[in-house]
C-alpha cells in the first residue's frame, strides 16, 4: 500500500500531466497574480501537452508564450515576482535551464538574502527531465542535485500524479522559488488524484511500501520502478520498503533514518549519474548519523551510469537503472551479510 | 569556388542532386519513423532545402559549418556519407556518432561539419570560436554557422555575433528563417520585419534573401564568403524559407493554417530550381529526370546498407566519455 | 511629473542637491574605504551623477528601477535614505539589507528600488518582467532599467530587450555608457558608434544623449517614460559620460590615459549644471553654496548615525535563508 | 610534512598566482595551440592579477581580452577547441560560469561522447572561487559540486602553488574539458614550485599529512585550514591526516579508503553548503565501501552554511569552516567513541 493513496483518499484517475493541468488552473482561477509563461505553453499546448487548453480558457496574457530566450523569461518571472506576481515558467526540457542559470542561482535564490529579507521570490519554475525518450544527452538530463545544492531554492520531484498536483499546488503557494522538476515517462501515468487543490506540504518524505529486509529511497521515475521491483523482490521472499523524499531541499530524512534503522540496509535509486549525486547525500547523511549503527550491510546506491545519455535505445536502456537492476542490487546487498 | 548553379551545368546537377538527396533522405526519415522503425526524434528540412545547398555550395571542402536539429540537409549539402548518416538515425555502431549521438549530433570532421546540434544558438558561438582558430592560425578557412529564427532571440546569437563582429572573425551567420521556432511565428518573437537588419546592431553586414531561391542563397552566401575570406569580418545572411511539416513529431500544426502551408508548398525550391535550368535549358528533362532516379537509389541503397549494419554497443559506454591523450 | 530641471527653480535645487550627496556619498565611501573602515569591494559613480538623478528625476515614486554593481547614485536618486545605505556599506544590522548584501545589493521596497546587481546584465530581465507585471495588472507604472556599456555585451540585455519590445512593456532600459566595462573600452567592444543603435535591432527606439548634461538626460527621459506610460513600450536611451574613479579598489588604471581622465573631469555634470543655472539665474552663489553646504552635513550626519548602529547579527543565518509564508 | 613539498623537490618559493601565470606561460611557448581568453586578462592583468604580463609577453591575440559575454566566450573557446587549438578561459568570479553552463554542460562536456568519439575538446576553464573578500553572495559561491557532478568534464581544486602551476599544466594537455577552479584567498599564498613544467597528473589524491587519530579530507583553502589546525590538534595530542583530494573528478579515492581504514575516523571538510556537495559523496563512498566497517564513530561533515554568502566580515566568517571549527568538529569527533 503506499502511503499517497491513503493521503488523496478519491477514487478519481487521471494522469500526471493532467494533474500538473489542474494545479495551475486552480491556482489561476483561485489568484489572479498566478500566471505561466514559457516556449509553446500556449495553442501548441506545450511541447509535452502540459498547459493543454489552458490558453484557450484563460488568455495569452496569463498562458504566455515566449520566445526562445530562457535567461530572459526565467529572469522576466524573478522580475514579476519581486513585483507582486506569482509566476509559472515553463524549461520545455530542464536541460536548458542551463541558459537560465544566473537568473534561477544568482539572483532568484539570493534575492531575500542578499536584501536582508526586504523582499521575497515567490515564483515556480517547472521542468521535464530523465531519459527514455530517445532525445539524446543534450535533452534527457536528471541535474536535480544541482539545484537542491543551491540555498535558497526548494526543490521538488513528483514521483505519482497525486503529487504532481498536490505539490505543485505548494509550490506556487510558497513564498520562495520552487524547482519543480517532473519526470517526462510519468507524463502518461494516472493514478487517484483529489478534484479539490489538496496540497501536499513541501519537505514530507512519502513512505510508498513498508517492508522487513531492505529499505529503497528513490526519486521521479525511480519510485514506480522501485516499486515494480519490490513485488518481483516480494516473490523471492525479500519484503522492501520504498521511500520517496518527493522535495529533495528541504529535505526530511527522518522517515529515512527510521526505516533504515529498522531493516538495516539501505539501496538509494536515482537516474542521475551517480557521483557527486543527490543519493551521495542521503548516504552521508546515513553514515553520519546513529543510522550507521543499525546497517547490517554497508550502504548501497544504485544510479545512472557517469555518462551522459547516449541515442540508441538499447545504450539509453543501459545507462540508467532498469526494474532488473534495482531487483538484482536489492538481492546482492541481501546477501552482503 | 563554383559559379551561380543556375548558370552552369555542372554545377546545376551537383546542386539539383543534393536538394533531391536530402528530400528523399527526409523522406525516408518520415517514413521509417512512421513504421517505428525509427526512434527519439526528429526535425525534417523538407522545404528548405535551397538554402542548406545553395549555401553549402558557396564553400570549400576545408571550410567549416555548425549546424542544428534540424541539420540533416546541411549535413548532406556539406558532403557527409547517406549510409553513415541514416546508420546513425537507425543506432547503428556504424553510424557517424556510433548511435551515441542521433539526428541532432551529427558531425562530419571529413566534410568540416563541426555538428548539429541540440540546444537552439548552441552552434553559434561555436562558429564564432572555430573561426578564431582559423584566423589565429592565419589560414583562410570560412565557417558557415547555420541557426533558426527561434535562435535569433537566444543570449548566444548576440554575444557569438558581437564576438565574430569585433575580432572580424571569418564567419557567416545563416539564419535560416522559416517563420516559426516551433509554434511561435515570427510575427510575434520580432517587433522588426527582418531578422537581417539586427547586422545593423553589431556593425555588421545584414542582407534578406529568398531562401527557396537557391541562385539568390548562392549569390548572397558566396558574397559573405568572399568577404569573410578577405579578412573583412562576418556577415548575417537571412534565408526566408519554410518547413513544410511539423516542428518535430508531437506537433499537430495548430499554430498555422493549411492556406499558408498549402502557399509555401506551391514554392517548392526544388521544383522551382527543376523548372528555371529546364527553362534555360541548362539541363535536360531527360537529365533531370536521371538525377531524380538517382537521388532515389542512393538513399534506398543508404537505408539497405545501414539497415544491415550492426547495432551499436552498449559494451563500452563509459569507456566513452573521456578522450584519451 | 517634474518639468527641466534647468527651467524650474524647486527642481534645480532638488537635482543639484541629489548630485552633491552622490558625490558626498561617494568620496564619504572611499575615504572609510582607504582608512580601511570599509570592507569588500566598492564601484564610485563619481562623475555620473547626472545620469542618475536625471533619469530618477523623470520617474514617479512608484514607478520602480533596477540598478547595477554601481548603483550607489541610482539608490540615492531615486529616494533612498543615505543613513540606512551608509549602514549597509559599514556591514550594520540598521542598513537596508542588514549587512547581507553590501553595496552590490541595496534595494528599497518603499521608493521602488528593486535592487542593485552584482551580476553585470543581471537586472535587465528583472526589469522587463517587473514591467509584465505592471501591464499585467493595468497599473500606470513604469520600470526603469540602469546597466552600464559592457552590460549591451551580454546575452540577458538582448533577451530582456527583446522580450520588452515584442510585448511593448512599461520599461526604460538606460544604458551609461561610461566608454568602459571595467578596463575594456567601448571602441574594442563594439563595432558600431552607438550603442542606442542596438534599439533598431528589437523594433524600439534608442537615443544617445550627453549623460553629463543634466537636463539632456532628463528630457530624453522623461519622453520614453511618457511612451512607456502610454503603452507603446520600451525605449533604449544612451547616457554618455564617464567614470572618475577606477573601476574598483584593484584598478591601477592602466587601460586609460591621465589626459582622457583629465578632460572629462573638466565635464563635471555637477560644476555645468551650477554653472548653467547661476548662468540663467535660476539658483544664486548663496542658494548653490547652501545645497553644497547640506549635501555635505546630511552626508556626515548618515555616516555618525550609520556608525553608531549596531553590527549585523550573525546569529539567525539559517533562518534568513526562505522566506516564511 | 606535506607530500607537496617532497613531491617539488625544490626550494623555490613563488605565490599560487604566480604559478598559474608561469604554467600558462609555459604551456604558450612550447604550443602555439595554446592561448587564452577571458575579461580584462589584457593590459588589466586580471580581476586577480593572475594573468599579469602576459599580455605584454603574448601579445593581445593570444591573450584575448574579451567583451562581457560568458557564454560566448566558454562557446568560443569549445568552438577554437574543435578546430585545433588549446584554449584557457578564464572566467572572473567562478559565480560567472552560471553564464555559461550552457556551452559548458550541454557541449564542451558532452560532445566527445555524442560525437562517439569523432572530436573532443580539449579546453580548460579557470575560475577562482570561495568567500573571504566580502564580494557577497553573487562573487563567493564554491560551486565544484556541480562541475564534478557531470560526466564529460574533469574537476581540479588546486590548494598549493605547486599544484596551481602542475595542475594547470596536466589540465591543458589533457584533450578533454577540464575545469580548475583557484581559491581567491590562496592567490597571494606561496610555496616551492619547481621551474620546470612539471605536471601534476590528475585523479591523483595528495596526502598532506599523516596522522593516527582522524583523517581529514579538505579541498580548496580548507586544506590549508585543517593543516593549521592539525598543527594545533597535536598540541592537544590528537594526531590527524591530512588528504587532499586534488580532483574531484576522476576522484582518487584510494589514499582516503586506505587511511580512514587506519584512523577509523574521518573528517570531511568543505567550504561549499554541506547539502548535495562534494563531500557528501566522499562520505558515501565510505558508508558503501569495507571502509564503513572500520569506522570507530559515525563519518562527519564540516560545511559552509546552507545559505548564500553574506556580505558583513563576521558574518561571512561565520558562514564558512574556519580553523576553529576544524579543531572543534575533530575533538567532538575523537570523544564519539
Ligand atoms: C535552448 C533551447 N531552448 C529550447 C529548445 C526546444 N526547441 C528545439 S527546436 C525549437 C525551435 C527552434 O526554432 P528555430 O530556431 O526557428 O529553428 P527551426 O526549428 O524553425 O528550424 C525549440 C524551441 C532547445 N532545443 N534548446
Ligand atoms: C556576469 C558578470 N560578468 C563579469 C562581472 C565582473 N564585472 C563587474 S563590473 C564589470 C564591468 C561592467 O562594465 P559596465 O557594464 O560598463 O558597467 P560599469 O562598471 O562601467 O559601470 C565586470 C566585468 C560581473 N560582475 N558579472
Ligand atoms: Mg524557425
Ligand atoms: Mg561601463
Amino acid at each position: 500500500m503506499t502511503s499517497t493513496q491513503t493521503e488523496t483518499g478519491t477514487d478519481r484517475v487521471i494522469t500526471y500531466s493532467e494533474a500538473v493541468r489542474e494545479a495551475i488552473a486552480q491556482s489561476m482561477e483561485a489568484d489572479d497574480r498566478v500566471f505561466m509563461l514559457g516556449e509553446d505553453i500556449g495553442v501548441y499546448g506545450g511541447a509535452f501537452g502540459v498547459s493543454g487548453d489552458l490558453y484557450h480558457r484563460f488568455g495569452a496574457d496569463r498562458i504566455r508564450d515566449t520566445p526562445i530566450s530562457e535567461l530572459g523569461i526565467v529572469g522576466a518571472a524573478v522580475g514579476a515576482a519581486l513585483a507582486g506576481m506569482r509566476p509559472i515558467v515553463e524549461i520545455q526540457f530542464s536541460d536548458f535551464t542551463n541558459q537560465a542559470m544566473d537568473q534561477i542561482v544568482n539572483q532568484a535564490a539570493k534575492i531575500h538574502y542578499m536584501l536582508g529579507g526586504a523582499m521575497s521570490v515567490p515564483m515556480v519554475l517547472r521542468a521535464p527531465l530523465g531519459s527514455g525518450t530517445g532525445a539524446a544527452a543534450q535533452h534527457s538530463q536528471s541535474l536535480e542535485a544541482w539545484f537542491a545544492h543551491v540555498p535558497g531554492l526548494k526543490v521538488v520531484m513528483p514521483a505519482t500524479a497525486a503529487d504532481a498536483k498536490g505539490l505543485l499546488l505548494a509550490a506556487i503557494d510558497d513564498p520562495n522559488p520552487v524547482i519543480v522538476l517532473e519526470h517526462k515517462l510519468l507524463y502518461r501515468t494516472s493514478g487517484p488524484v483529489p478534484e479539490e487543490a489538496v496540497r501536499v506540504p513541501l519537505g514530507q518524505s512519502a513512505v510508498r511500501r513498508r517492508g522487513e529486509h531492505l529499505t529503497i529511497v528513490a526519486t521521479g521515475v525511480m519510485v514506480s520502478r522501485s516499486l515494480e521491483a519490490a513485488e518481483l523482490l516480494a516473490q523471492d521472499g525479500i519484503d522492501v520498503s520504498v521511500i520517496d523524499p518527493r522535495t529533495l531541499t528541504p529535505l526530511d530524512d527522518a522517515p529515512i533514518h527510521e526505516d533504515v534503522s529498522r531493516t538495516g540496509r539501505a539501496l538509494l535509486v536515482q537516474e542521475a549519474p551517480g557521483h557527486v549525486g543527490f543519493t551521495a547525500e542521503l548516504s552521508a547523511r546515513i553514515a553520519e548519523s546513529p543510522t550507521i549503527y543499525r546497517l547490517l550491510a554497508p550502504v548501497r546506491r544504485l544510479s545512472g551510469l557517469d555518462a551522459p545519455i547516449p541515442y540508441a535505445p538499447q545504450l539509453e536502456r543501459a545507462s540508467v537503472p532498469q526494474v532488473e537492476d534495482i531487483v538484482e542490487a536489492a538481492t546482492t546487498l541481501m546477501k552482503e551479510s | 569556388m563554383t559559379t551561380t548553379p543556375g548558370a552552369d551545368h555542372e554545377t546545376a546537377s551537383h546542386a539539383l542532386l543534393t536538394m533531391w538527396t536530402i528530400r528523399r533522405f527526409e523522406e525516408a526519415v518520415d517514413d521509417l519513423f512512421a513504421r517505428g522503425l525509427m526512434h527519439g526524434t526528429m526535425h525534417l528540412s523538407i522545404g528548405q532545402e535551397a538554402s542548406a545547398t545553395g549555401a553549402c555550395l558557396a564553400l570549400r571542402t576545408d571550410d567549416a559549418i555548425t549546424s542544428t536539429h534540424r541539420g540533416h540537409g546541411h549535413c548532406i549539402a556539406k558532403g557527409a556519407d547517406l549510409t553513415r548518416m541514416m546508420a546513425e538515425l537507425l543506432a547503428k555502431e556504424t553510424g557517424y556518432c556510433r548511435g551515441r549521438g542521433g539526428s541532432m549530433h551529427i558531425a562530419d570532421t571529413a566534410t568540416g561539419n563541426l555538428g548539429a546540434n541540440g540546444i537552439v544558438a548552441g552552434g553559434i558561438p561555436i562558429a564564432a570560436g572555430a573561426a578564431l582558430a582559423f584566423q589565429l592560425r592565419g589560414e583562410d578557412r570560412v565557417v558557415a554557422c547555420f541557426f533558426g529564427d527561434g535562435a535569433a532571440n537566444e543570449g548566444a546569437f548576440h554575444e557569438a555575433v558581437n564576438l565574430a563582429a569585433i575580432w572580424k572573425l571569418p564567419v557567416v551567420f545563416i539564419c535560416e528563417n522559416n517563420k516559426y521556432g516551433m509554434s511561435f511565428s515570427t510575427e510575434k518573437s520580432f517587433a522588426i520585419e527582418h531578422i537581417s537588419e539586427r547586422g545593423a546592431a553589431y556593425g555588421i553586414p545584414g542582407v534578406t534573401v529568398d531562401g527557396n531561391d537557391l541562385d539568390a542563397v548562392f549569390d548572397a552566401v558566396s558574397t559573405a564568403v568572399a568577404r569573410a575570406r578577405a579578412g573583412e569580418g562576418p556577415t548575417l545572411v537571412e534565408n526566408v524559407t519554410y518547413r513544410w511539416k511539423g516542428h518535430s513529431k508531437s506537433d499537430k500544426n495548430l499554430y498555422r493554417t493549411k492556406e499558408e502551408i498549402a502557399e509555401w508548398r506551391a514554392q517548392d525550391p526544388i521544383l522551382r530550381f527543376e523548372a528555371q535550368v529546364k527553362e534555360s535549358g541548362l539541363l535536360t528533362d531527360e537529365e533531370v529526370q536521371a538525377i531524380r532516379t538517382r537521388a532515389m537509389e542512393d538513399m534506398r541503397e543508404a537505408v539497405r546498407q545501414a539497415n544491415a549494419a550492426p547495432d551499436a554497443d552498449p559494451s563500452d559506454l563509459l569507456d566513452a566519455v573521456f578522450a584519451r591523450a
